[in-house]
């Protein structure tokens, strides 16, 4: 099969989108290491080709049993299987690290007791695992680092009391352990961990039909097999000059989010991207070419990043601060310009009595109001209007943005896609594919 | 007996903060519906020839920012992130309409990003009255005084050309008379804030004055008339603070709560350079002769020292001190806008002037629309404590 | 004069700091229990009033009502059962002092602010400068990027220490600067020369606060970086290559200057209003 | 800077002269010549020779600290002594030079002032900022107040008024400083002189209206501008050094030579673009080659007229002296209002045939920044093009962020580059 992929290096995640040679997205990844970019670059890669042989997977389930490939929920069961998987192969390389990091003596004065009380620390949310990602229940991130962190802060102040060990110290022995399966690109594969979760699908799920599983293995092995062919690539993002890809290989990420918005949205005028550290306004005509485009300046104040600061503030995953700030009943005016202060502000107006809802939810608003500002400055919304970047993802940013573009413009469509994150990486992907084919002398369907 | 007068004293504190914090400037709407035709001008700190305005018929309007009034989008599409907060509001009043009941607005040289708001303003405004008032640097009567003299003549014409009165000699000597008395009274406001702190506490004489920027003068005096009558009558005890003149905040406002946070962190405020228009030429405007030169020489020869005019003779920061002790004061607080140029320039030659007069100081920068103070609480408390644990030792 | 037991509390942004101290008046201060307790993000009265109530005092075998008088400073003015609240500087200048009576300046660097000052033989706060309401350089970033690189704070200063080739870090923003720190290590940088740069880079700031204050003489670093011997020496390297004369120190208790200092004006505050007749009392309720 | 750098005979011959105006003001205390400390907009060069009074140009110092790599170390200095870390980064590297000991680019000591001469054209800082030297150097200061040109116009009483300050303020405090008598028949040979230099120095930059531009408006252009906006406007050396460089100029397009960079010859050109704004000299080469390795050329830009707008025909004029010298105070781009501003760079954009221009905003300058968005905003109304809109510093390498920069100008000349492929595409 004949493939391109697109990624994008982004300030906070990476992005990897994989094109069929038709244009069809087949599979898309994302990661938010925050270790060295060959590595974000790579686990990206492979979780967007893991998609694509997922992608596969139903294609040759639909051959051996046409039902249960209609099944969604079959389907995406088995996929919530896979990164269970997945995830415990992660949690054993995360148990070493933690053993050589809690058993390295120069900084703490704990020796084995550290060691013990990580380990069942460890244990125990390895055993909660299977029951958090069972169907049904959301799961707090789709990150490994935000999922075990978490219940890691809940439970390690208990654990610490009961063994006479600091918190601060827990704390600091799981984000060294943390960072250094970070900085190690695993084996995550389709190929490793399709096998061991369609027996653990098949075991959990005695009713399935014997044929369906005979299926189910079959259509994993020749997936799983399957030659994927990597036709060309482009990068794009934050990052992008880092990636080890010729010139003519690396795209703007303004000329991405442009086509990427364009393709997802075809009446797209204006493109509005908030990321993790910029946040950037695009005009783009007919053909998804841009006419003009305002990023912000070097200050990461009213980013992506600033809500993921909030969050780790408040001690709750970034995606529950839009469901949280949906929630106010008003608007608490924040005033701090600067990430670091405005966590700072939270803290005060907190203290102060105002509701937690409230305040997340002018902080939401402060957020949209430089984002305006951009708008403004790139030529403002004239007409359909495309939401894009992670931040898109969020409720009350949405919710924001909605309530500002009508008050500042009038009533303008507003587009999200579900895959508004990976709108860079995919208009990567789209100027991949329309230069291999511009290559290969092949009419052009993307300027077409 | 002072109940009545406590309650009066809260409703007038109350009004006058209405007034100097509405951004709809509904006071000047009123304004312009009781004088039908007439023109409102509206001008940017830190001075303008308001008598000039009032004797063409029409209402002199301060527009000192938005302060934290305003949610700034539009503002923040047109001023990058180093440029001060002012322009940013005012850009934001404009494009949103709520200045729209001015018929024009007054630039006077002040800073350059005043001086460039000039242009903003032609640009984004294109079929209002936009003009920059250059205020000279020369200070003799026949080459700066020449030049202003033109200056406001053709100011004149541009008001008249846009409907309003042509001066006449009775406006002219009705004008400058009310502003002359307005002044008076901000001085006396100003006077006993000096002389008994408590009873005048910065948060309340600040929006006082500050409604002056919305009101012809006549109201405006009869407001302080008011409110002096009132805190005289008012008991109010004094408490142990710290004596302290704020230097630096001429254009830029001072947000409400930062005052009020001075004053809670222990300081009496006893001299400070707010809105300064009614305040910036220290002396009447002689109602002899010719009018504009009266404007011109007057200004020339009695505006105070400040940052936006050359410093001629003596050392910047002399006249600080001299006013610092002249108000009694027990230190000096700094506060200057973010990236405001003139003032933070001044701020180095101005502090090295308090160390040789041996008065404390401590300096910070403020927005008009910050909303955390706990930093310069901190500043201002610690710096009160200094003064208070060891005063006279 | 009779000995009295005070106690001091100072919330800060990034942790808290309780200190216990019997003083006598007449010159003799003593240092009875101390406890620092990172926040990381729990709620700093909570945080405070379990430390006070469940450690400090149990572990000095001193009930609350023993306690004359409980000195808040920083954000402490919230804790319900304080005495009185003094101004961080005020606080930091006189803990400055009990911990290095020679110090005639001293730059108090905390989780979001820094500032320095200097202070007289009286620890009355002489001049101030403070940095402005931008975290680039603070403690936070440092934590961050140290979290970042999975180092604890406590080896940050070591690390430092070693390494020969200090990388240079241009970024202002305490947010970005975690990119710019990706990018190091992705060139492969080594995790020493980073924290080195950045120790660069934060030493020159607070060099510079120093001097903006006017400072001369013995400086001591209080506040939670003071623990911190890599920016200790970059200071004092920075300070050097400035020709400046600065005699730059830490103490082990630097941390708690804070609280230090306001538990002994906490005293000197009960002594004069004992004197006036006035009884105020630390409610423990 | 290294071996490899490329230089033409004009190059090298303003270096020299520049080193030379160096030497002579390093040994003028004991030549017994006199010097002023003055600013480029708006400067009376000629009024200063005539008196044979030495210019000490402030900014170009703070300009040359910083192509020496030394500002970050004066902007330090002056935030030490007080200086606020928001303030104009010119003045601080100037303060910060001064108080380590005034040496000079070429590495020795300038002379104290004599007189500070501040013609204040433009821009307020430049009060403070004389405020401060002579605070520290307590010289007899002499202040020439221009009125801006707020209405888009400069008027008769503004010009009469500029006259009126030279004849009463300035020329006796320059007689009195110099114990010389004014001379206005030395002065009116001076600018015939100044014209001359003038008419070669319009044409070198007209000729970036050839395809492709001989000449780098921007980059190249601050070369091309230093004799003439410093000491020597007004020098038989000026005009040897315009005649030179424009026969080069000449000779290039005649090849149908690009400009030369510092990396060598500019390779094929790819952008033309219009730049406002001053420059980085921090990172001043790095700069220059984000845009010369992608192909793109300026051919106008507005910082090489702060030192006096001549394309529209100004020149000084032996026939009236003082007159003249006060029409060009006021003319100077500095003092030109916003919409003015914005028309000129319209009107570049339209006459260089330009593919697009660029905002190079510098954060601690009011005086040229705020406000470059509206401008932005009217060039594009004006001429349907996208701007770019890129922000640092003059002198603080603290905010040229490298990749930062580099990211914009990539993606402005990749979305050209995309328009240019659409139009053919649709063309096709
Ligand atoms: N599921 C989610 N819900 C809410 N916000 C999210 C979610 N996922 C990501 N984000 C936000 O998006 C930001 C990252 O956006 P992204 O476009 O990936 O940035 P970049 O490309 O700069 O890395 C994060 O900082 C976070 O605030
Ligand atoms: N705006 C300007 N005004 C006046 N002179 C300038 C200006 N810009 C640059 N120069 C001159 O150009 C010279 C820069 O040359 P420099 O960078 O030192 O050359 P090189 O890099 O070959 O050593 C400076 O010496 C300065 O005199
Ligand atoms: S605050 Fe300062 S810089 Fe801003 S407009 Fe006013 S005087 Fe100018
Ligand atoms: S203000 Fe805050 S977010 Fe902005 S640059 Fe400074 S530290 Fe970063
Ligand atoms: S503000 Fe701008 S124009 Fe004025 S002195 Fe500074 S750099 Fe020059």
């Amino acid at each position: 099969m004949r493939t391109v992929i697109g990624i994008d290096l982004g300030s906070t995640t990476t992005k990897a989108v994989v094109l069929g040679e038709d244009g069809r997205m087949l599979g898309r990844g994302i990661t938010n290491t925050r270790s060295n970019y060959d590595v974000a670059c790579a686990i990206a890669r492979s979780e967007a080709l893991i998609a694509t042989r997922f992608a596969l997977l139903r294609e040759a389930l639909a051959r051996r049993a046409p039902d249960a490939a209609r099944d969604d929920a079959l389907l995406q069961s088995i996929a919530r299987t896979f990164r269970l998987e997945q995830h415990l192969g992660q949690i054993a390389v995360l148990r070493t690290e933690l053993a050589a990091v809690a058993s390295g003596a120069t900084w703490h004065t704990y020796g084995e007791a550290l060691h013990a009380c990580a380990a069942g620390l460890l244990d125990r949310i390895e055993a909660e695992a299977p029951a958090a990602f069972a169907g049904g229940a959301g799961l707090g991130s789709e990150f490994f680092r935000d999922l075990v962190g978490a219940r890691w802060r809940v439970l390690a102040e208990p654990a610490g009391k009961a063994a006479d060990i600091g918190f601060d110290w827990l704390m600091s022995c799981f984000d060294k352990a943390i960072v250094r399966v970070e900085n190690r690109a695993l084996d995550l594969s389709f190929e490793r961990f399709a096998g061991p979760a369609i027996e653990r699908f098949v075991r959990e799920n005695p009713a399935l039909a014997p044929g369906n599983a005979t299926a189910l293995r079959a259509s994993a092995t020749e997936a799983a097999a399957a030659a994927i062919d990597e036709w060309n690539q482009v990068g794009t993002g934050y990052g992008r000059s880092k990636l080890p890809f010729r010139r003519e290989q690396i795209r703007s990420e303004i000329l991405c989010h442009g086509l990427g918005a364009h393709r997802f949205f075809p009446g797209t005028r204006t493109v509005l991207d908030i990321g993790g550290q910029d946040t950037k306004a695009i005009q783009v005509d007919d053909q998804g070419i841009v006419t003009s485009f305002q990023m912000n300046d070097r200050c990461a104040a009213g980013c992506g990043r600033y809500l993921g600061y909030i969050a780790d503030e408040m001690n709750v995953a970034v995606q529950e601060l839009g469901p949280m700030a949906s929630r106010a009943t008003r608007s608490v005016k924040i005033n701090s310009t600067c990430t670091v202060f405005a966590g700072a502000e939270l803290r005060d107006r907190l203290a102060l009595g105002q509701k937690r809802e409230d305040v997340v939810a002018g902080l939401h608003r402060a957020i949209v109001l430089r984002a305006m500002s951009l708008l403004a400055r790139s030529g403002g919304v004239k007409d359909e209007f495309t939401f894009t970047g992670g931040v898109a993802r969020n409720q009350a940013a949405v919710a924001a943005l909605r309530q500002l573009v009508s008050e500042n413009y009038g009533a303008r469509q507003l587009n999200i896609s579900v895959d508004s994150i990976y709108t860079g990486a995919y208009g990567a992907a789209l100027f991949a594919l329309r230069d291999a084919r511009a290559a290969a002398a092949t009419p052009d369907p993307v300027a077409a | 007996m002072s109940q009545p007068a406590a309650a009066a004293l809260a409703q007038l504190v109350e009004r006058a903060e209405a007034l100097a914090y509405d951004v709809e400037y509904s006071a000047v709407r009123a304004w312009k519906e009781r004088h039908p035709g007439a023109l409102a001008i509206g001008f940017v700190p830190v001075w303008a020839p308001r008598e000039l305005i009032a004797a063409c018929g029409a209402l002199p309007v301060g527009v000192v920012g938005g302060g934290d009034k305003v949610e700034i989008i539009k503002g923040d599409a047109c001023y990058q992130s180093y440029v001060c907060h002012l322009p940013r509001s005012v850009v934001e009043l404009g494009l949103n309409g709520r200045l729209d009941c001015l018929d024009g607005m007054l630039f006077p040289s002040i800073c350059d990003v005043i001086r460039n708001l000039s242009g903003v303003w032609k640009l984004l405004f294109p079929n209002k009255l936009s003009h920059y008032l250059d205020l000279p640097q020369d200070f003799d009567p026949e080459i700066g005084g020449d030049f202003f003299r033109a200056e406001l003549a053709q100011l004149v014409e541009l008001l008249v050309a846009r409907g309003a009165r042509r001066p006449t000699p009775a406006s002219w000597r009705q004008a400058i008379t009310e502003h002359n008395e307005n002044r008076h009274l901000v001085e006396e406001l100003h006077a006993l804030r000096r002389e008994q702190p408590w009873r005048v506490p910065t948060s309340e004489a600040y929006v006082v004055a500050r409604a002056g920027c919305v009101l012809p003068a006549t109201e405006h005096s009869a407001l302080l008339r008011d409110y002096l009558a009132l805190v005289r009558a008012v008991p109010r005890a004094p408490l142990d603070n710290a004596r302290v003149v704020v230097a630096g905040a001429f254009c830029e406002q001072p947000p409400l709560d930062l005052l009020k946070t001075l004053e809670r962190a222990g300081c009496y405020i006893v001299g400070d350079d707010f809105l300064l228009a009614p305040r910036f030429v220290r002396a009447d405007v002689p109602l002899e002769g010719d009018p504009l030169a009266a404007i011109a020489n007057t200004w020339l020869a009695h505006a105070q020292p400040h940052a936006s005019v050359w410093t001629r003779a003596g050392t910047k920061g002399d006249d600080l001190v001299a006013l610092a002790r002249k108000a009694g004061a027990e230190g000096v607080l700094f506060a200057a806008p973010s990236f405001c140029d003139p003032a933070l320039l001044d701020q180095p030659m101005q502090e090295a002037a308090c160390g040789r007069a041996g008065l404390p100081h401590m300096h910070f920068k403020y927005s008009e629309n910050s909303g955390q103070f706990q930093g310069i609480r901190e500043q201002a408390g610690t710096f009160a404590d200094a003064i208070k644990l060891w005063s006279g030792a | 004069m009779e000995p009295l037991l005070t106690g001091g509390i100072d919330v800060g942004s990034s942790a808290v700091k309780l200190v216990l101290m019997r003083t006598d008046g007449a010159g003799r201060e003593e240092l009875l229990g101390r406890r620092v307790e990172r926040l990381r993000r729990r709620d700093p009265l909570e945080v405070a009033t379990r430390c006070w109530h469940d450690e400090l005092l149990p572990e000095a075998g001193v009930r609350p009502d023993e306690v004359a008088y409980v000195a808040t400073t920083g954000e402490g003015d919230r804790i319900e059962f304080r005495t009185g609240h003094f101004y961080g500087m005020t606080a930091h200048a006189r803990g400055a002092l009990f911990l290095r009576p020679g110090a005639r300046a001293v730059v108090d660097i905390g989780g979001l602010h820094a500032r320095a000052f200097t202070i007289d033989e009286r620890a009355k706060v002489l001049v101030q400068a403070m940095t402005s309401q931008c975290a680039s350089g603070s403690g936070q970033f440092l934590e961050n990027i140290a979290r970042f690189l999975g180092v604890t704070l406590e080896e940050i200063g070591a690390l430092s220490r070693r390494s020969e080739k200090p990388e240079k870090c241009s970024s202002i923003c305490a947010v970005l600067a975690e990119t710019d720190v990706i990018n190091m290590v992705s060139r492969g940088i080594k995790v020493e020369d980073i924290l080195h740069g950045i120790h660069d880079s934060m030493a020159g700031r607070y060099v510079r606060l120093l001097l903006t204050a006017g400072a001369r003489g013995e400086v001591l670093v209080t506040g939670g970086l003071a623990a911190d011997t890599g920016l200790v020496a970059a200071m004092r390297d920075d300070a050097q290559r400035q020709g400046s004369t600065l005699e730059i120190a830490s103490h082990p208790d630097s941390v708690l200057a804070g609280a230090i200092g306001a538990a002994l004006w906490g005293a000197h505050r009960q002594r004069v209003l004992a004197k006036r007749g006035v009884v105020l009392r630390a409610d423990p309720a | 800077m290294n071996d490899s750098i490329h230089k033409e005979p004009s190059m090298l011959r303003q270096k020299e002269l520049i080193g030379g105006h160096y030497r002579k003001l390093a040994r003028a205390k004991e030549a017994g010549l006199k010097s002023a400390y003055t600013f480029v907009p708006g400067n009376l060069t000629e009024l200063l020779l005539a008196f044979d009074v030495l210019p000490v140009l402030p900014e170009i110092n703070a300009l040359q600290s910083a192509m020496r790599g030394k500002s970050a170390e004066y902007i330090a200095k002056a935030e030490k002594l007080g200086q606020s870390e928001d303030v104009c980064t010119y003045v601080k590297c100037d303060y910060g030079m001064m108080k380590s000991g005034n040496v000079g680019p070429t590495g020795e000591r300038l002379p104290d002032p004599d007189l500070l001469l501040l013609s204040y054209t433009g821009c307020f800082t430049f009060l403070k900022w004389f405020e401060l030297l002579r605070e520290e150097y307590k010289a007899p200061t002499v202040m020439l107040h221009v009125p801006y040109q707020g209405d888009g116009a400069a008027t008769r009483e503004m010009r009469d008024y500029v006259v009126k300050q030279l004849r009463r303020v300035v020329i006796p405090a320059l007689e009195k400083v110099t114990g010389k008598r004014y001379d206005e028949d030395r002065l009116r040979h001076i600018l015939a002189l100044s014209a001359q230099a003038e008419e070669d120095f319009v044409a070198v930059f007209r000729a970036a209206r050839n395809r492709p531009s001989p000449i780098d408006a921007y980059f190249g252009g601050v070369y091309y501008i230093g004799p003439i906006f410093t000491a020597f406007r007004g020098t038989q050396a000026a005009v040897d050094y315009y005649r030179m460089l424009r026969a080069e100029v000449d000779a290039r397009v005649a090849a149908g030579a690009g400009p030369l960079t510092p990396d060598g010859p500019m390779p094929r050109e790819k952008y033309r673009l219009v730049v406002e704004g001053p420059p980085n000299w921090t990172s001043f080469h790095e700069f220059w080659r984000m845009f010369h390795e992608e192909g793109a050329v300026v051919v106008a830009s507005t910082y090489t007229k702060v030192g006096g707008v001549y394309e529209d025909g100004f020149r000084h004029d032996p026939a009236r002296p003082l007159e003249s010298l006060a029409e060009y105070c006021l003319g100077c781009y500095t003092n030109h209002n916003l919409p003015a501003r914005a028309d000129r760079i319209a009107r570049y954009v339209q006459d260089y045939e330009a593919d697009g221009f660029l905002i190079h905003s510098v954060k601690s300058c009011d005086s040229f920044s705020a406000g470059q968005l509206v401008i932005l905003r009217d060039v594009e109304q004006k001429t349907g093009r996208a701007g770019a809109f890129i922000e640092s510093d003059l002198v603080d390498p603290r905010y040229f962020a490298a990749s930062n920069v580099k990211n914009r100008l990539e993606s402005y000349l990749q979305m050209i580059d995309q328009q240019r492929r659409g139009a053919t595409a649709c063309a096709r």
